[in-house]
C-alpha cells in the first residue's frame, strides 16, 4: 500500500469491511420506498477492507505535527498539553451512549457535571452566568454580540449599528460582528500594543453598540489601560466583549469581570486544555454581566431541590436561543469539567502565572539570539511578537521562510502574519505545559534559523526538506480548484 | 502541580533569564487593584484518579436506557477502528492544518471527507465541517442570500417539516441580518410538504426554500417536485439531509431536473456517538457555481515544489482570517475530529456497508410501527412512507407515557405535544442496533404501560 | 468475508497467477479423508456490532463490586495515558523486535523498561520481562540452580508464607526436571519466617532460598537476616516482592550484606488492569554475574555503522531460537505490551509518585484493619508489621460471611481455609482507591453480616 | 526534547506528573514499618511531566513498523490484521476491572466467554477437551510435553525419556522438552521438506515419550505422510505433539485431531488475529485427545445447572497444575473469543483458504521475478521459503542484507534463517488479511533488490539509510553489554 494514495486509490470495487455492516436488505423489503425516491448508483465510497482503512489512516496521521509529539507554539492558540485522563472520562459509555434528548431521569450525571462547569466558569471569570452551548470562540462571540444587541433592542435603543474592534483584532471578531448585524469599527493600535484611547474615545458615541477586545491583546501584552477604555465605551452607552481566546494568560490572575467587560466567550479548546482535533471541535461558552443574563442562549444546565433541570426558553423568555440542535459540543464541555476539578482553584491560578513565565523566559532568550520583540519594553503576557522585518529587508527571508524552516527542526511554526499589523511577524505562545529545556530547544533552532537566514537565505526560501512534502503551490490550489476526487 | 513541568529550579533560572524577582513581577503591568482574589469558591484540584471516579459514577447515573429516540441525533454502531484511530495523538491533538507541510496528515483526511460526503450527496463540492446540521442550515440560508443573485429578498420558505430545533437554530443565526424565515405548513394526512401549499408563495420573492429528506416526521418529501418548484420561482433549493439514508435515497445532486443548490446535514450518524449532543458536525456541499460563497474551510489538491500530490487549505479569501467583516461566515475552529471519525467510518462501511446500514434502519422501524400499531388505541399519524422515523399516536396524552416508559429504562421517542401541538403523538426512531427483542420489549412494555397510566 | 480484503476479481487474478482452477486444488496434497467437514458445531459468525453486544452484556454481569481482594493482583489507578499510549498501532501491533532498525520504539521501551526496573528493585540487570509473577518464581529456581555453581542440589527452601499460588505454579514449572521444592513453615504468631525456623537445614544442600516481601499474609519479613542466611548457607537468595511496594520498602539489592541474586515479582501493579488475571508480567532482575543464566529476552544498548545509539537483543545465544535445547528457559513470546504499559506508568509515577500510592496503600490497609477489628469478635491474625494486606480473623467462618458480603457487592477479601486451614480468616487487601467512605461501608457490611450469618 | 533521548535524560529532580499521584503520605504514618526495612534513596525512577511521557512514547512509537502500519510477511508468525474491535470489547470496564479471585457469583459473564472459547477450539482443533491457561506458544507446549509425560508417569512407563523433534522445529520445541526433563531427538528433514520417515521409524522405540512436530511444518510445506508418521509414533506407544503455531494455514481444512495428534497447543496470537504488542502478550490454549484429558491444566471453565463454574484440582485431580498464578491471559482469550464469534463457521474455514491462497500467489510471483524457492515442487502452505544462496555466492550478499534493503521499501522483512537447514532462507508468510496489491508491492520491492543484489551489492551491505538508525553493531552489545541505564 503506497503510504502516499489516497483511500479512493486503495479501492476495489466489491471490498468491504465486512465485519462493520449488518447483512444485505434484500430490496422487497425496501418497497415501501417509492422508486423515484431511490438512490440509482452508489455513491462513489471507498470500497476496502478493515486493514486497509486502518493502516491509511495511521499512516496518514504520522504526516501531522501535534502536541503529542512537538513543541507547538502556535500564538493566540494556547498549544498547551491536552489531559488523556480527560478523554478516558468524557469517553465512558454512560456519557457517549446518552441521546441528547434523554429525559431529565435519565440525564442527572451529565447535568451535574455541566452545572458545575458552568458555576466554576462563573467563578474564574468574574462574571454573573454563563451558558455553555456555543460551539467554538466565534460561536461565542456570536451569542454574545447577539446579547449585547439583544440588550439595545429590549432597551428600544435602536440607534446603536456599530461594534468598534480594535485594528489588532482576531478576524472572529468583524466577521462576527457583521453576522449579527453590526457595522465594524476599527480602532488603532499604539506603538506600545495598546488600543489608542484617544481615538477610541473619538469612535466613541450614540451608534456605538459595544467593544469588542481580548486582554492580552492579540499583541501579546496586557491592555493597561483598560478600565479607561471600559469607561469610555460605557459612558457612550456601549457595551464590553471580551475575546477569551487570551484567558490563559491571566487565568487565576485578573477577572474580565472585574475589569468591567459584560459579556466574554472563552475557548475552553485552548484554556481548558481540550484538543484541537486538526481545526476542532472546540467549546466556547459565554458569560455575562447581571445585564445580560437573560439573553443567555439555551440550554443552560439548573440545579432544584428535586436534582438537575435543563433551562429553556420558558424559564428564560429573552434568551437569543439555540445555537444548534441540542447542548453544544458536550464531549468537549467533559473534557474541559474534567481538567477543571484536577486543576482546581490553585492550579487555576498557577495556569496564569506559569505560562507567563514562559512566554516572557522565551522572549528574552530569543531577544539574546538576536530576534526583534515587536513591543521590546512591554512585559510578555503569555504570548509574544516577533519581527522579521529587519530580515525580511536585509537577507530576503520571510517570517513564511523561517516558518517553514522551523519544520525541519521538528518545531511547529508559531502563528505566522498575525496580527496583521506587525509586519513579518511571529506570534509566539509556549504555554504552561512546556518544560524550559522544550523551549531552549527552540531557541537553539532559532538561533540556527537567524544565521542561516543571513549566511544561506536561498536554504530557507526551499524550506522544509523533512516533510512528507516540500513547499506548496497554494495559488495552483487556488487557481484550479480540485476539491473532490473523481475517478 | 498537574500539567505544570517546572521545578523550583527551572523557576528560578528562568526568572534569572527574564530578569524577575517572581513571578507576581511579570504582572506588574496589571493595575493592582484589579487583581484577583483567590477564587475562594473554587474546590481544591483532585487527582486524575478523583476525577475519573466523580465523572464515572455520574456517567453511570445516566446509564443504561433503550434509547428510541432520533429526532437528529441517531444511535448507530461505530466501528471500533473508528476512535481508536481518531484519537491517536496525531489526529487529536493537531490544530487547524495552518502549516500545510506538518498537517498533511490532517489535510489528505479532509480532502478525502469532501470527496465523500460530495458522492454521498451527489453535489459537486463540500466544505470541511460546520458546526452540526441545525447550526449549518442558518449558514446555508445566509449563504442563500449571498448566492443568489436573482433575488433581492431577504426572506426564505421553511416547510414545518424541518426538525423545529434546526428551525430555531437557523432562526437564532439569521435573524440578526434581517432575514425572515416564512414557515410553510404541512399535510396533515401524508405529513409532508405539499406543492399547493406552496403556491400561495408563487410570484412573490424568496431566497430559497428548504427542503427536508426525510422531514423531521422521519416522512419522505416528494423532493424532485419540490426542488424542481423552487428552482422554477427563482429560489434556490438548500437540502437538509440524514446521510445515512443517501445509501437508499436520491441524492440532492439529483433532486428535480437540476439538482439543488446547497446540502446541509448533521453528520452525527456516520461514527459519532450520541455523546448527549455534541461533538457532532455539520456538513454542507454545493454545487460548483456557489463554491465562493460557501462559509468555512475547503482543502484543495496541489503540488509541491517537486510536482509531488499534497494538500492545502484553499479559498482562503472567503474565510475571517483573511476576509475578516467580509468574510462569508465567522467561523473558524469546526468540528475536525468528528468529521475524521466520520471518514473512517465511512471508509469501513462503504457504498454497500452504508446501504445496509439504512436499509436495517428502515426496516427495523416498518416492524416497530407494525408491532406498535397492533396495540388497541395506537396508530399511525401519517400516510407518507418513511425512512427510520414514525409518528405514532397512543390513546393517552404522550407525556405521561413516555415517563413511565423511562421508568422501565426505555426512552420510547420524543412528544410532539410542544412543537406540533400533538399532545398524544410520539416521534419514535429505530436503527439497526435494535434486535427484534428489543422492539417487542418496547411493545410490550408500551402495552403495558398504556394499561396503567390514566389519560 | 470479515479480514479478508480479496473480491472475486482478485482470487481470479490469483488462482490464474498459479495456475490453480480453484482454492481447494491448493489443498491437494493433504490426502482427502482428513480434510475437514463443516464444522458443524461453530456458530454463524457475528458482526462485531452483535460480537461487541453480546460481550458487553457479559463484562456488564460481572461489573459493580468494590474489591478488597489482593493475594496477588492489585487494584490501583491506571493513567489513561498508559494504555492510550500502550494500544498505539505502533507498539500493539507490532511483533517481537527481530529487525533492530524498525523496531528502535520497542526496543528502547524494554531498555528503560530493564533500566527502571532494575532501579526500582536494586539490581544490576532485568530482563525483557517473563509471563508472570508466579511462573518467573518457577523460571528464578531454574536459574538458580544453574547459577548456584557451589550448589549439586536440586533442592529449593519454600517459605509458606510465598503465595500458594505461586508456590503451585513453581511447583509445576520446576518438578519435570526432578527439583523439589522443600516447604519452610512460618511463626504463627507473627505471620513471618523466622530465622530458628531456618536452623533445621543448615548443613545441607539446597541451591537457594526463597523470600517474599511483603509475604502473602501482607506481612514484613527480616530480609536482611534471611539474605544473609542462605548466603552464609551456599545458597542463592531469591526474592519476591510487590513492585509498588519498592517505593517505600528496601531493595532487594541492599538485603542483607550483598543483595539478593534474583529478585521476581508480578509487574501488574504497574499500571496494568486486574482484567481477571491476565495478561500481567512477571519481572526478573539479577546480579550481573548471573546475568547469562536468565531466561528470556534481554535488549542491549550498542550503535549503528555511523555510531548513533540504538538498542537490539543481545545474549541471544542464552535462547531458544539460538541455542535450542540448551537454552535457559523455552520462552518466546513474552508480556510485552503489558511491561510497555509499565514502563509508561513508571515513567508517570515517578519515585515520588510510586512512594505516595505504596503510602496510601498502607496507611489505607491500617485503617480499615482498624475499622474491622472495631467490630466484636474480629482481630488480626498476626503481630508482624504489614504492607497492604492483613489478615483478619473473623468470629465466625469466612467462606459464607465471603458470599453474604458478595451478595452486597463487597469482594471482602479471600478466605484462607483451604491454603492454610485458617477456616475463620481472610486476607483483605486495600490500595489508594478507596475512599474512607469505601472502608466504612465495608465494616458496616461485614458488622450487619457477621450479625446475619450463622456460624 | 530530543526524539532520541531515553525518559531518564529528560527527567528532572522535582519534576513530576502530579495528576497521576495522590497527595505524598507524612512520615508518621508510615511508623508501623520498621526503618531497617525502609529504603533509604528514592528509586532513579524519571521525573517528568505527564507531556514528556505522552510525547516520548508516542514519538518512540513512531519508530516501530507495525502490521497497523506495514507489510509484515513474517514467516511461522502469522501478522494478520488484529481488529480494533477485540481491544475494545476486551477493555470494557467490566473485564477490565474484574478481579481473577472474584467469586463465581461476580464471574459469569467472564466464565460464559472461557467456556465457549474453549468449546470452539475444540470443535476447530478436534480435539477432545482444551485448557486455556497457557500464556505463549511455549508455555502451551510446556503444558502438552508436561501431559505426555504426566500420561507415562501415571502408566508407570517410565523409560520414555527422549522426545524426538524434525530438523526444522522451531527453537521452542527442543527446548521445551528439556524444560519437561526430556532428552532431545532430532530426526532429519528431506529435500521436499518432508519429515524423513525411515530416519524417525528408526529413532522410535521404547524411551520415545513422543514427537513434536508442526503441519504444516516450519518448511512452509504440507507432511504428506503424517498419517504414516502417527502411526510409527503410536506403535512405538509415543505420543504425538502438535505445535499449532502454523494452524492458520489449514484452519478449517484439516484438524489436528483428525491428523492423529494427541496434544496441541493454539497460538491465538497468531491464528487467532490478537495482538502481538512488540513481543507479547499471546495466548497458547492446550488441546488434547481423550487419553490427555485427565492432565490438562487448571484453572478450566465449566458449565452447570446452575452456572459457570471453576474446575480446578478438586475436580482435576491429575492436573499438570497451574501454570501461572491466575488463569492465562485472559486479555488476550477475549480477544480471541471476539475474533472468533465474529468469524464464525464459514470465516474459520475461509482463513485457512484464503492464507494459503495469499502464500501460493506470492510465491509464484517471487519466482517470476528471479527468487528461489526452497520446494519449488511443493504447494506452499500459509507460508513459503526461499533461499539466496545463489546470490549469496554470486554477488556476496546475504539473506539478511536482503531484509534490511526491504525496510528501505517500508516492507517489513520476512524471517531470516529460520529453519536452519536452508541456508539463506527466507520464510514468508503474507496472511489472508493482506490485499493482493499488498503483495505486488512486495515483489516489486523484491524484484528491485533482485537487482540492486546483482548491480550494486554494496548498497544492500549498506541497508537500512531510511529507518532512526542504520545497521546496529549486535557484537558490540553482546561484548560490552549495556543493560541498564546509570546516570
Ligand atoms: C483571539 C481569538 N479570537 C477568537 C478566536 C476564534 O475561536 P474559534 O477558533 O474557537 O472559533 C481565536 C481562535 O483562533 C482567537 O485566537
Ligand atoms: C513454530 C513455532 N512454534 C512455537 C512458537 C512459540 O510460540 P510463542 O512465541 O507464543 O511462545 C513459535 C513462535 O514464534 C513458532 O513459530
Amino acid at each position: 500500500m503506497n503510504v502516499n494514495s489516497l483511500i479512493f486509490e486503495l479501492s476495489h470495487q466489491g471490498r468491504a469491511a465486512s465485519a462493520q455492516a449488518p447483512k444485505p436488505v434484500s430490496e422487497d423489503k425496501l418497497g415501501a420506498i417509492p422508486a423515484h425516491l431511490r438512490r440509482q448508483e452508489k455513491p462513489a465510497l471507498p470500497q476496502v477492507s478493515e486493514m486497509q482503512v486502518v493502516r491509511h489512516y495511521t499512516n496518514l496521521s504520522t504526516k501531522n505535527f501535534a502536541i503529542d509529539k512537538q513543541f507547538y507554539p502556535l500564538g493566540s492558540c494556547t498549544m498547551k498539553y491536552n489531559p488523556r485522563g480527560a478523554n478516558r472520562a468524557a469517553m465512558l459509555p454512560g456519557f457517549l451512549q446518552r441521546h441528547p434528548l434523554a429525559p431529565e431521569s435519565h440525564s442527572q450525571g451529565f447535568l451535574a457535571c455541566l452545572f458545575d462547569l458552568q458555576e466554576f466558569l462563573k467563578e474564574v471569570t468574574g462574571m454573573k452566568g454563563v451558558s455553555l452551548t456555543p460551539m467554538a470562540g466565534a460561536q461565542g462571540e456570536f451569542a454574545g454580540v447577539a446579547m449585547i444587541r439583544a440588550y439595545h433592542e429590549a432597551r428600544g435603543d435602536e440607534a446603536r449599528t456599530e461594534i468598534l474592534v480594535p485594528q489588532a483584532a482576531h478576524g472572529t471578531n468583524p466577521a462576527t460582528a457583521v453576522m449579527c448585524g453590526y457595522k465594524v469599527r476599527e480602532v488603532p493600535v499604539n506603538d506600545e500594543g495598546d488600543v489608542d484611547l484617544e481615538a477610541l474615545k473619538a469612535a466613541c458615541g450614540p451608534n456605538t453598540a459595544g467593544l469588542m477586545m481580548t486582554n492580552p491583546s492579540t499583541c501579546g501584552v496586557f491592555e493597561r489601560e483598560i478600565e479607561a477604555i471600559a469607561r469610555a465605551v460605557h459612558e457612550a452607552g456601549g457595551l464590553l466583549y471580551y475575546d477569551g481566546a487570551n484567558l490563559n494568560a491571566i487565568l487565576g490572575k485578573v477577572r474580565p469581570g472585574d475589569m468591567g467587560f459584560d459579556v466574554i466567550h472563552m475557548n475552553l479548546h485552548k484554556t481548558f486544555a481540550t484538543p484541537h482535533g486538526g481545526g476542532g471541535p472546540g467549546a466556547g461558552p459565554v458569560g455575562v454581566s447581571e445585564r445580560l443574563l437573560p439573553y443567555l442562549p439555551t440550554p443552560m444546565a439548573g440545579k432544584t431541590d428535586d436534582g438537575y433541570k435543563w433551562l429553556g426558553e420558558e424559564t428564560l423568555p429573552e434568551t437569543i436561543g439555540r445555537l444548534s440542535a441540542f447542548m453544544g459540543n458536550a464531549g468537549v464541555l467533559l473534557r474541559a469539567y474534567f481538567y477543571a476539578i484536577v486543576l482546581g482553584r490553585e492550579g487555576m491560578i498557577r495556569v496564569g502565572e506559569y505560562s507567563t513565565l514562559a512566554a516572557n523566559y522565551l522572549l528574552k532568550r530569543l531577544q539574546d539570539v538576536g530576534c526583534t520583540a515587536a513591543y521590546p519594553d512591554r512585559r510578555a503576557s503569555h504570548e509574544f511578537i516577533l519581527t522579521f522585518a529587519k530580515e525580511a529587508k536585509a537577507y530576503g527571508v520571510s517570517a513564511m521562510d523561517m516558518a517553514k524552516r522551523l519544520l525541519d527542526y521538528n518545531q511547529h511554526a508559531p502563528t505566522t502574519y498575525f496580527p496583521l499589523l506587525v509586519p513579518e511577524c511571529f506570534l509566539i505562545e509556549p504555554t504552561e505545559t512546556e518544560a524550559k529545556e522544550a523551549l531552549d530547544e527552540f531557541v537553539d533552532a532559532m538561533e540556527n534559523i537567524m544565521r542561516e537566514a543571513k549566511e544561506s537565505p536561498e536554504l530557507l526560501h526551499g524550506a522544509p526538506y523533512t516533510q512528507p512534502v516540500r513547499r506548496l503551490d497554494d495559488v495552483k490550489a487556488a487557481r484550479e480548484l480540485d476539491l473532490v476526487w473523481r475517478k | 502541580m498537574p500539567y505544570i513541568p517546572h521545578t523550583s529550579d527551572d523557576v528560578q533560572a528562568m526568572l534569572d533569564t527574564i530578569g524577575a524577582a517572581s513571578i507576581e513581577d511579570l504582572f506588574d503591568e496589571i493595575p493592582a487593584h484589579l487583581k484577583a482574589g483567590q477564587l475562594e469558591k473554587l474546590p481544591d484540584g483532585l487527582s486524575e484518579m478523583e476525577a475519573t471516579a466523580r465523572m464515572a459514577a455520574r456517567a453511570k447515573q445516566d446509564e443504561g436506557a433503550q434509547c428510541f429516540i432520533g429526532a437528529g441525533a441517531y444511535e448507530h454502531h461505530i466501528p471500533a477502528a473508528v476512535w481508536e484511530l481518531a484519537t491517536r495523538g496525531e489526529f487529536y491533538t493537531a490544530y487547524t492544518p495552518y502549516q500545510a507541510e506538518a498537517s498533511q496528515g490532517t489535510l489528505q483526511v479532509i480532502y478525502e471527507y469532501q470527496s465523500m460526503i460530495a458522492h454521498l450527496t451527489g453535489m459537486d463540492v463540500s466544505n470541511a465541517s460546520v458546526y452540526d446540521g441545525a447550526s449549518g442550515l442558518g449558514e446555508a440560508v445566509l449563504m442563500a442570500l449571498r448566492a443568489n443573485r436573482k433575488s433581492k429578498s431577504h426572506r426564505v420558505l421553511m416547510p414545518q417539516t424541518v426538525n423545529p430545533l434546526y428551525r430555531s437554530a437557523t432562526h437564532a443565526v439569521v435573524h440578526n441580518q434581517g432575514v425572515e424565515i416564512v414557515e410553510v405548513p404541512f399535510c396533515s394526512e401524508q405529513g409532508t410538504t405539499l406543492l399547493e401549499s406552496l403556491k400561495q408563495y408563487e410570484g412573490e420573492d424568496y431566497a430559497a426554500l428548504v427542503i427536508a429528506q426525510p422531514n423531521f416526521f422521519g416522512s419522505l418529501e416528494d423532493v424532485d417536485a419540490l426542488t424542481n418548484w423552487a428552482q422554477a420561482n427563482g429560489m434556490l433549493a438548500i437540502a437538509v439531509v440524514n446521510p445515512t439514508s443517501l445509501a437508499l435515497l436520491k441524492p440532492p445532486g439529483q433532486w428535480g431536473d437540476n439538482g439543488v443548490d446547497i446540502v446541509v446535514g448533521e453528520g452525527q450518524p456516520l461514527g459519532v456517538p450520541l455523546s448527549s449532543g455534541g461533538p457532532y458536525f455539520g456538513f454542507m456541499c454545493c454545487a460548483q457555481k456557489h463554491v465562493r460563497q460557501m462559509p468555512g474551510r475547503i482543502i484543495g489538491c496541489t503540488v509541491d515544489l517537486e510536482g509531488k500530490r499534497g494538500f492545502t487549505l484553499t479559498l482562503q479569501a472567503r474565510e475571517q482570517h483573511i476576509r475578516r467583516s467580509k468574510a462569508t461566515s465567522n467561523i473558524c475552529t469546526n468540528q475536525g475530529l468528528a468529521m475524521t471519525a466520520a471518514t473512517i467510518y465511512m471508509s469501513l462501511l462503504g457504498p454497500d456497508g452504508l446501504a445496509s446500514v439504512a436499509g436495517h434502519c428502515h426496516v427495523n422501524t416498518q416492524l416497530l410501527a407494525e408491532k406498535l400499531c397492533a396495540i388497541a388505541g395506537v396508530k399511525k399519524v401519517f400516510s407518507a412512507p418513511t425512512f427510520h422515523e414514525v409518528v405514532i399516536e397512543l390513546p393517552k396524552a404522550a407525556a405521561p407515557v413516555l415517563a413511565a416508559l423511562a421508568q422501565k429504562n426505555i426512552l420510547a421517542g420524543i412528544s410532539l405535544a410542544q412543537d406540533y401541538a400533538m399532545p398524544n403523538a410520539i416521534l419514535v426512531c429505530v436503527t439497526e442496533t435494535k434486535t427484534e427483542q428489543d422492539l417487542d420489549a418496547y411493545a410490550q412494555a408500551l402495552a403495558a404501560v398504556l394499561a396503567e397510566v390514566s389519560a
